[in-house]
């Protein structure tokens, strides 16, 4: 179930934040996930590799939402073997009809790209969770610290 | 973004900074805006590109295979070791001509 | 009033942001504020003082929680004429007796580096305004876009 | 962070990326060890500082008025625009010598 974003579980090693559900603020998740990235044992390589996981969960968000008015909640948990993080939408199942111009041009093109998103997130991170149901969708991204 | 045009019908694309969910749409317009202008061969050089998602490589296949469809070609140019990665990660060096200088891109596409 | 984490009031230029009270969690702040500002019409300067203002801001609350568990919660808007950056925390009146031992070492050394931060705060943003209550500290920062 | 020492009672301190609420303690433990071995002229180069706090502004004082009272000094070398600002606008740049080279500030400090 995707979790409805007034439910915070917030302990002394999380982070979260809430931007629009829109393309212009992708770019604020992924500093910020840079920022906590770099505070786990994770080499240059992979914290970049972290950084464009988030990015693609946002993105396929943004492009589910289309015009639609939404949030993406991402809640990082630090802990000494694993940076997990999640990343909900609260875009409504129906909402995705609304599909935006350039995801339409680029079907079109036959480029799947939410397809290209969503392998690159599995070579990215370790594991890769995505549960979608009415009320939006949800993303948990997991990488474990080197030995 | 800037264009140059050694030839008539090839374009060498100059892309920067992030190119992500925000600023890919901008790229696939001036692609879009080569093809119609006739355009065959596009080199698009990523030396100085620090950031690609699947949107923009989304893009680049998108302006691939209009150009292929012409006859022509779109190849790739000086990427960085962070952005190469991308490309065999996904198996998308298979599918792109990826050249380390501007002038073994020409070269191969016949324009020297 | 220092508002209660709870409470969000969450619009679609709104980035809200939750960090443990803790030194190293403030970079990861200060990565979003540098993205967020970035969507500003601000200057290299302007980005870069709005940056440091939040910094001061979270380095405050880290400072006054010494090793209380607390948390600080970072809720940016953009509007056209301005970047309005809220800093609250729940950093309770008393917890601040438990001065950490940097802070009294500057103390004793005659330092007062938390005026520093004030005035830094004043200088590098238009307006700033700190509310203090038994609950918490929220301070406001706000920056005008260029005319 | 690393030191170098020209003369018995100089040393030379190497600062890099960010100093702040996080790392300026390192900063502070660094300096007071200086002082407890009776070093007396601290020459800061600050050229690979990319961010700068009150907290770090505040050890500095803070070395600055240690050195002092052992009868020497704290200089700063090197800072980029972005960190001379910050000194200008807290009006510190009248408190420290700030100079432009590490040679500027040695010979300053009498150590060529
Ligand atoms: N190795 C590849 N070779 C060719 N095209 C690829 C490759 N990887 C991705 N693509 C392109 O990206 C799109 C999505 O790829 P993929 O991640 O496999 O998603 P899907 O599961 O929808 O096929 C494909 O339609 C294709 O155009
Ligand atoms: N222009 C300055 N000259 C000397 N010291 C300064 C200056 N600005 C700040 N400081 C140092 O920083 C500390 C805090 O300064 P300030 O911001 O004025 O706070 P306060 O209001 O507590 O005096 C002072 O105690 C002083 O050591």
């Amino acid at each position: 179930m995707a979790e409805s974003h007034s439910e915070t579980n917030l302990n002394s090693e999380t982070v979260q934040l809430i931007i629009p559900c829109r393309p212009e603020y992708v770019g604020v998740a992924r500093l910020a996930i840079l920022g906590i990235a770099s505070r786990m044992p994770f080499s240059y390589d992979e914290v970049e590799d972290v950084r464009l996981a988030v990015g693609e969960a946002c993105t396929h968000a943004v492009e589910r939402a289309g015009s639609a008015a939404a949030t993406i909640r991402i809640v990082s948990t630090i802990s000494a073997h694993a940076l997990k993080i999640e990343v909900s939408d609260d875009v409504a199942a129906d909402a995705v009809a609304t599909q935006s111009e350039e995801a339409r041009l680029l079907e079109e093109a036959g480029v799947d790209h939410q397809g290209l998103g969503a392998l690159l997130m599995e070579i990215l991170v370790d594991d890769v969770t995505v549960e979608t149901d009415a009320s939006g969708t949800r993303v948990v991204l997991t990488k474990y610290a080197p030995e | 973004m800037t264009s140059r045009t050694p030839s008539e019908t090839t374009c060498i694309l100059d892309i920067a900074g992030e190119v992500d969910v925000y600023t890919s749409p901008q790229l696939k317009h001036d692609l879009v805006q080569m093809a119609e202008r006739g355009v065959k061969q596009v080199v698009v050089n990523l030396s100085q590109v620090e950031y690609l998602d699947s949107t923009g490589l989304g893009v680049l296949i998108g302006g691939l295979k209009r150009m292929r469809e012409a006859g022509g070609n779109l190849s790739l140019v000086g990427p960085g070791m962070r952005i190469q990665r991308i490309f065999e990660i996904t198996g998308l060096n298979k599918i792109f001509e990826i050249h380390a200088t501007e002038e073994e891109a020409l070269a191969k596409e016949g324009v020297a």
